[in-house]
């Protein structure tokens, strides 16, 4: 089991959740975050201050998935989420060693979708 | 206008006629049947009668006006509450500047247009910055000046000119909810500077200057389509040379909601333009007189606003299943506007009418203009447009034959024919024809010379950040550490 | 009633004389010095006096009135500033739509039943849609018609049906806060219709209308027990039945703090409100005068909200340990509604002193229903009934006789001794053991017919996704990305 | 003030002329014309002239005086949303308590130091809680009682005391958000009783109170000295003692904007305030009259707003690339506070130019503040100090000679030479010394004794839990789940 | 070590606290997600517009924890997470290779507590 | 490769993004977290009702570092967050398999930078 965590631009989020649920991925957890990278931020001005903001929104997914559905699971990201411009994004993927569903207490491979 | 005229004639007789007596110094129907003995005392009680009827007016008319003034925050409140959190600083910065530029314009040639002695189309006269010659609080028959059509109130000229000012303002704040979103700053004040000095004014004389339509018997006693359905007609204009915010319609055509960020400050919005229009209707009568006019002004409107809550949460219920706050707001206002043209002219029963349909009216507008894909964040053009035109054509329905004292004859539902209800259209549609023809003219030249809409990149960042480098609520847009 | 005919007659003589004169041709204490040669001048002079009078009345009680209809802002801002973010819509959609509601349900049946001529319990003559018979503004013996009631007064009718209606429509709104954040939004409409059409034409016409209460000589000059004390005991009647809030109270019994979501609504709120009293209390002489009781009656309004917040600050900071702003906010509104009824019966000093207690009445009361495990989100019973209770007794400890003209006789505090607080006592039972019984018993009705609370599931999730299907702040819960 | 009283010496005649004959017995010179028969009438109608006044004024000071009370709200907003979201319920708790705090201290002290008969430099007579010997509404020469230098309205003693009142509570708010975020609670509240207690009605005094700098023939119709200047001189004082906001200036010495957290507050803010002011300057003519000074008064007024706006939109635009809506509100207030002082004086030209220079100079100061390092989160130096300072002076450069009435004599560029300019000058440098210095040894001593700044940790987690134990938005800082 | 990562609905956040406290576990970090899962989700509409919203409001634990206490703290969330519908959420088990205490500077397992 | 979270007081923000950058560690993920543990909560009190808030405001990094970049990553962070008092942070540090820039595609250690 994988844990992928993908950050991408907000914009993209619906264009993603549709490509996963079209790769069958349909349980996925998703939260706000800013990023800073390669793609330029943007000067704020207020009363005369300026301040140059460089983390910029994103949003964060973090999908634990069965090791077949790895592959699956990052086509379908990247396939929706890539516009071909810096800022994209990137995706993780990170050992998961148990997964467990609250409701039943099922755990392991069973837990996940 | 006319209408006033009338009610004034009809209701404060004594102001046609002691003042001109002061003046011409003859005698009047009252101390005529008086000893000649008399006179003296008579005539001092006369001058007395007047000088303390212009403080009354004056007093009032500046009330209303200050009330009038209020409603910018209620648009500004409704309409960036209706847009997203990160268009914000925009829309409030449009709707802040808005009045500043239409007290400038309006100040420059606005008010000289529409007020100033001139042909049936436009003012001449006393054009530039309200300086002509002028005698007031003469009245009637007594006043000397360039600013005769409005000379039925006997109230300063600066007292005029600022209520007058305030009703222009209105006009342009009606177009930058309509147009937000998306509309460059600059764009969007070069067309209000153009409106107030210009449309608004000129279709302002045909209705209120004495100008054609006024000759021809149209009324609109508070300008349902003076200022409503002008600014809505302008705005529809901005609305289809601008095109809809990126992402509002579906590849499969339907409509994405795009959510307003705060229904808190549209409700606010809300009931400021409520408590506003008490100055709006009652205000406009510009006098006091035995004060029965503008309660049953006060009245009027406020019934029709509180049908049009009920009407527009019945409808709001049945089409969306569930009662839509923002529905019913617009609801309100939509049952306001309506009123606006015949609150002096109808019972307050059939403002009870009125207001009814309007609220039904502004719902079904707001689900149909998404169908024909005009994007208007807002609901500007149900509200203001839709039930401009409504109010404006109820007076030839349900007009009751001086009920506050305006000579309007009666409409179409009190035996009084056609004939009040075809003049009533033929305002309707010839405001209507030169606003939308001339706004849609002047859309086009400006976003041939400025640009109108703001880049792909700039409307997905938001237009704070892009006009104004600036975020609207920096505390809970992201997340700040300071 | 009897309060406000009484100040007329003491301050604005004149009024109650030349009108009846003017009707039946008498001759008038002023005129019957004067030689009779001077009679006709005399007569036009009353007659211009008369005129001036009702015009400057009208201007001044329909501007009030606005002011009164204003604080249907404040309330919407604090009550939902005072609850969670989720329920934001639902209570701002409820406060929105009570005041159509009451427009329309005062307007069908309210006001003939709280004004009509009638018995001592109800109003009879011209009980639907204020149409009656009526001759205002003709005052005293001069008027006919089936508003005796209210004849003290020389406006339009329509400008006395509105300014009452206002009051009215606060009934209503204090309501809505205590039942907030887990009322079913219809079973809270139909409430407030037959609370405005019913409950509260019914004790107001005890009070005001001619009724039991106002020939026994209990006082209230703008309405302590009338409209706040009325709209405090039906909202305890709905605590009651309602129950209240998931979480509100832990297991072990103490309370656990469901945070307001936004302390600058509540504040602005405040201060709207505040700033609408302004026309609730001086108002509601309506009439001018000299202009020397609706001074006072400011002034002392002013002061008691002044006191009422030191003294709730203080109080707060002690218990608390820290000033609670939302505290010394209900604080501020608990000073005035507890001057309400004493405005213009008390001296500046004595409005102090009630002003003071009244701030800290509402803290220790806050806390007080916490313990009784009654959930009021907003303090409307802190604020509106146990202030409105006190403001209506301090009548008869503070009231000094015919301090702004009023012959209320002076309370127990000035040598008046206990009629007069016996008598407010007798009000303030009266009036709280009818409607508390009959709102319980409507509460109760419209929980088997309708249902009342919403259930768990929608409780956690909010009303504003239950009800309406919308969030109040898209931006901001949750996160959006458009 | 001598600018007032010249106003009605010059426009009301009759009011300086009938009371005292009423008094005296003599004989108009309206009366004088007529045959001694008339005379019974001719007092008859004298009386009723003079009561009828009395009412419309009163009816008048009140409302404007509501209006300028609603200014609270104004400030209350723009001060918070131009704060951090942490410090919210701080600094909404510090606006709200400190008009309670101006009422108190105004009422014990502060109106009798400023208007009671005394010598140049404070009032003497009648100075505690307003209850000095008064037969208002008595005026001019009729007048008898302890507040003679307020006796040239006529209007009863509670409206003026009310108008006065608003007035003083307007320079406390100024205070409030130049040292906001980080101020302790208790030590402002102390200082704004001091301030409206002592300082503010002792310059008061000197040129409302008829001290020396009236005597001197300086000029201030509604406060841009008086009320505004003062509240910037101590709001100076106040940021020098205090001392920036942590972080606020870079190691690098360049500025760390410190966003506010809530555009459409301040906007919303900024329009209250707008609306206001048109209580506050129209409204200090106490006195209807023929209405033409209000009227003038409004327009000026409203055109310096609009003209200031357009200037600050600019200026930001030029100087931050992007126009920066913070510094067109404070645009928008600059040129109100800049035309209060000579909005009865100048033309509506030079009231354009005032505003236009307004606007600009409202951006440049707050820029050239920061240099100073002088930490001013809302920019209430720039405003009302500058601006103040700037209005005061532009007296003495656009006064035109008895425009709306008041012998101002004619400022620099009307022909008046330098005379009316020294004056201006010199009241501006006497009230900024004594008001700085003094201003400056309390906040000091208040530092010694309570303590001024919060703590770095308290600053760091916000003055709202530190200062209140709770926070503004608790559903949108950090997260909530109930 | 391991690094517990849970998601819970919002409601159940102070039960689990203090289920963790019990535990022994007093140290977390704790966030704001939106998820989506077998839950279903509901419909917002807005002026004459709807949507279906399919992510939902969850409340994401991270814990760091010794070998020894990954039990006693999946036990303690799943207990007092539970109410046993759809929606209760997951439990992912990540390896942790390293803990650092950022004031001492102290790492390894002795740096978690 | 390694996947570093730092959880760390907000105030250090700034420090911390100066601190990365000038160990040429310039891409970053950061979201706003609520924490708890050794450090003191503090006392909310509303209407007369108490609530100890023990969930603080912290901020939390979430950085992906090729293995050379750990160490001095995590001495950054280190260095630049410490005020050595109680509530400083933990950084915790997890194993990361796979990396994808979604841009190009391009995984593994050179999509890292
Ligand atoms: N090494 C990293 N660790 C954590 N987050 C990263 C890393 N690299 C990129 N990100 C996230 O991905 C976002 C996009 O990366 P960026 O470099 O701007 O574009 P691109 O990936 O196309 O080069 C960043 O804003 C950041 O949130
Ligand atoms: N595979 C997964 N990856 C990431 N998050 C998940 C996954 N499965 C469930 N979740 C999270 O758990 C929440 C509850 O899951 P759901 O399937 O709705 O209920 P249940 O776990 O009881 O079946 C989801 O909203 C989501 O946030
Ligand atoms: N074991 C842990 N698991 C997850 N987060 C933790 C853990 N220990 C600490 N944290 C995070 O670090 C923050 C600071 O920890 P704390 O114990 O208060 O200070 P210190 O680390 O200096 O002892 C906590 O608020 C929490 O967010």
């Amino acid at each position: 089991m994988k844990l992928i965590i993908a950050i991408i631009q907000p914009e993209k989020l619906t264009d993603v959740k549709q490509a996963l649920a079209e790769a069958n991925v349909g349980k996925m957890t998703v939260s706000s975050v800013i990023g800073c990278g390669a793609q330029g931020g943007y000067t704020e001005s207020y009363r005369g201050a300026e301040e140059e903001i460089s983390l910029i929104d994103k949003v964060r997914f973090e999908i634990a998935v069965n090791d077949e559905f790895v592959k699956p699971t990052l086509d379908a990201i990247i396939k929706s989420a890539r516009s071909g411009k810096i800022g994209d994004g990137k995706i993780f993927v990170v050992p998961l060693e148990e997964c467990i569903r609250v409701r039943t207490g099922e755990n392991g491979t069973v837990a996940i979708g | 206008m006319i209408t006033k005229r009338r009610i004034i004639s009809f209701k404060d007789l004594y102001k046609m006629f002691f003042p001109a007596l002061l003046l011409i110094g003859a005698v009047t129907n009252i101390s005529a049947a008086d000893a000649p003995v008399a006179f003296a005392e008579q005539t001092a009680l006369d001058e007395l009668k007047v000088s303390m009827a212009v403080g009354i007016d004056t007093v009032w008319v500046l009330l209303a006006a200050f009330l009038v003034f209020f409603m910018n925050l209620g648009f500004a409140m409704v309409e960036s509450g209706l847009c997203r959190a990160k268009n914000t600083v925009n829309i409030l910065s449009k709707n802040f500047i808005v009045f500043a530029i239409s007290s400038i314009s309006f100040y420059i040639i606005g008010w000289g247009l529409m007020f100033g002695n001139g042909n049936s189309f436009f003012g001449i006269e006393g054009l530039f910055f309200a300086t002509g010659a002028d005698n007031s609080p003469a009245i009637g028959e007594a006043y000397k000046g360039d600013y005769s059509a409005i000379s039925w109130t006997g109230i300063p000229l600066m007292a005029k000119f600022f209520f007058q000012l305030v009703f222009a303002g209105t006009a342009a704040t009606i177009v930058s909810g309509a147009v937000a979103e998306r509309v460059k700053f600059h764009s969007f004040i070069i067309f209000s500077f153009i409106l107030v000095a210009f449309l608004y004014p000129i279709t302002g004389h045909w209705i209120w200057g004495g100008g054609w339509l006024q000759t021809l018997g149209m009324w609109d006693f508070a300008g349902s389509t003076v200022v409503h359905s002008v600014g809505g007609w302008s705005a529809l204009a901005g609305v289809i040379v601008l095109g809809s915010r990126l992402g509002k319609y579906r590849s499969d055509g339907s409509v994405n909601p795009i959510f307003g960020h705060n229904m808190s400050l549209v409700t606010l919005g809300g009931i400021v333009l409520w408590f506003g229009w008490f100055g709006f209707n009652p205000g406009s009568t510009m006098a006091v007189g035995d004060g029965s006019a503008i309660a049953h002004i006060a009245v009027s409107t406020n019934t029709a606003a509180a049908m049009a809550i009920l009407s527009s949460t019945i409808t709001s219920w049945l089409i969306q299943k569930k009662p839509d706050l923002s529905m019913i707001i617009n609801g309100a206002l939509a049952g306001l506007v309506a009123i606006t043209a015949p609150c002096a002219f109808v019972s307050i029963g059939s403002s009870a009418v009125i207001g009814f349909i309007a609220g039904i009216l502004v719902v079904l507008a707001v689900l149909f203009f998404d169908k024909l894909k005009l994007d208007d964040p807002v609901g500007a053009l149900s509200v203001h447009l839709v039930n401009g035109v409504f109010g404006t054509l109820a007076v030839g329905l349900f007009a009751q034959d001086k009920i506050t004292g305006a000579a309007t004859g009666s409409g179409l539902f009190y035996g009084g024919g056609f004939k009040l209800l075809i003049n009533q259209t033929i305002g309707v549609l010839a405001v209507g024809a030169f606003t939308f023809i001339a706004a849609f003219a002047i859309w086009h030249v400006i976003k041939l010379v400025f640009g109108l809409k703001v880049s792909r990149e700039e409307e997905i960042q938001g237009l704070d950040i892009g006009e104004h480098g600036m975020k609207a609520y920096p505390d809970f847009q992201g997340f700040i550490t300071k």
